[in-house]
């Protein structure tokens, strides 16, 4: 039996350090490297704040789910909304793309999640939502 | 506080206190202009020295402000990096166009001598 | 729009203090003092403590739920198990009293939560699961 | 290390150094019988420093060990509490049956006097 924890909540902005807390506090059993603490913590941040962001443009009804689990030395964590959607995910992973620049958005989530992660699968269209899978090893802190 | 500034001639110190996530830069980005926009400014540095976190939200911030800082032909430099604030930075190429000072006293310096980056 | 968080995870002990985190984490967007941040901590260690040693007998498969929502200053906390149920409710909840003395329990848990909490209540009943409700004033850091 | 033990005559001093919560006091109460049983321990005394949480399951680990303190025919003292563990010790009325010393060196000259509590 490996342990898990499943989230849902809400697509508040409060909600961005809550789900990087509880992300590094899930990840602590392992006993993790303080910088693959940070990537865990960046990797849902990213995803999180696309879920608020684009996925439901600020309505703080929208609903998140964030799944974590342990499987030997790896992480995973699946990442799912059911916004708006990508219509193009090719373009959307482009480094630097961003649909949203009018809000200063960079355009390097994907980007960044994907150098912090092993592996990073992303399945979406438009108005079905989207939904990210990532495994990441987890280096023991000697 | 979320920041603090600090006016040194015309080189705008600010001192970023809290996690640069979505939710923080939504609440600071308008203080920052602010300041920014006052016309005794001309450059900026930003001291990261208490950011414990920083997504690309916060890299969009910081572009942004670069920008306005650009307008008035001036340059942005930073000060005290975390080696992970440091790592994400660099993902983002912030550094072809901002430098990063080894000390406030160095930067201060550079940034009002007029010296290219 | 009220934020709120539910957490779905699985009878590990290692989901102790990953619980606690993620309570005070979420508790934090109400500027809560030091003391309430303790207090709301406490509440859930105790809880959960319960679902994994009374309520699935430390079978680390058995699922816990924990929902947390913020209503103007105050949070509601809700933990509920699929395990054993409570028979007597007013036996329990007695200072002192515990099933388990041989493991050591001090028969404080619902003692503890009672103190720490403005409101509780407790549904269960044998093979029935057991539900708690709990409301808790947040008063704000200064 | 989540405890550290030294002995002083036979005062075994336990510093524990982990949250007292139901995970933990499953990890180190073997490790503490096996310390309090050896012959030389007469007294304990719990240095509560390094616990920043704690909750019934920790009353639970303390009473337990009082126990096996009781039985030597030793007593059992406190040090630095903090605000957060006194009030959770008070709920439990261990005091009724430990002492809260305000120093390492009082708590060592009371427990080996031989005071009653
Ligand atoms: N959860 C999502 N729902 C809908 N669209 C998304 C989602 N995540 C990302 N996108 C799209 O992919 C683009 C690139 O995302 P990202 O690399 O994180 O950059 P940014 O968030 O800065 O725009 C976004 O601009 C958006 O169009
Ligand atoms: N979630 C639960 N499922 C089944 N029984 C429970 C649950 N929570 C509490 N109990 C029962 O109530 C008793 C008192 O609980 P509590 O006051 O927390 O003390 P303790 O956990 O130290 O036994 C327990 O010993 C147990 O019999």
């Amino acid at each position: 039996m490996n342990d898990f924890v499943h989230l849902t909540f809400n697509a508040s902005s409060d909600n961005e350090q809550f789900i990087r807390t509880a992300a590094s506090a899930f990840a602590l059993r392992l006993n993790p490297t303080v910088q693959d603490i940070y990537e865990v913590k960046t990797i849902v941040s990213e995803a999180v704040t696309n879920c608020i962001i684009h996925a439901y443009e600020e309505n703080k009804e929208g609903v998140i789910e964030v799944q974590m689990s342990i499987q030997d030395d790896e992480m995973n964590i699946y990442i799912k909304d059911f916004g708006c959607g990508i219509d193009d995910i090719e373009q959307a992973m482009e480094p630097m793309y961003t649909s949203k620049p009018e809000k200063e958005r960079s355009g390097l989530g994907f980007s960044i999640m994907q150098q912090f992660s092993d592996d990073m699968t992303v399945k979406s269209g438009k108005g079905e939502g989207t939904e990210i899978r990532i495994k990441k090893k987890i280096k023991k802190e000697e | 506080m979320r920041v603090n500034f600090e006016l040194r001639k015309n080189i705008l110190i600010i001192k970023l206190r809290c996690d640069l996530d979505h939710h923080n830069t939504e609440l600071i980005r308008e203080l920052l202009d602010y300041n920014i926009e006052k016309k005794e400014v001309q450059h900026a540095l930003f001291d990261m020295e208490d950011v414990s976190f920083m997504d690309s939200s916060g890299i969009g911030l910081i572009l942004g402000r670069y920008k306005k800082i650009k307008a008035k032909k001036g340059r942005v430099g930073f000060i005290n990096l975390s080696d992970d604030i440091l790592k994400i930075m660099k993902i983002s190429g912030v550094f072809l166009l901002a430098k990063l000072y080894d000390s406030e006293k160095e930067a201060l310096a550079h940034l009002s001598k007029g010296e290219e980056v």
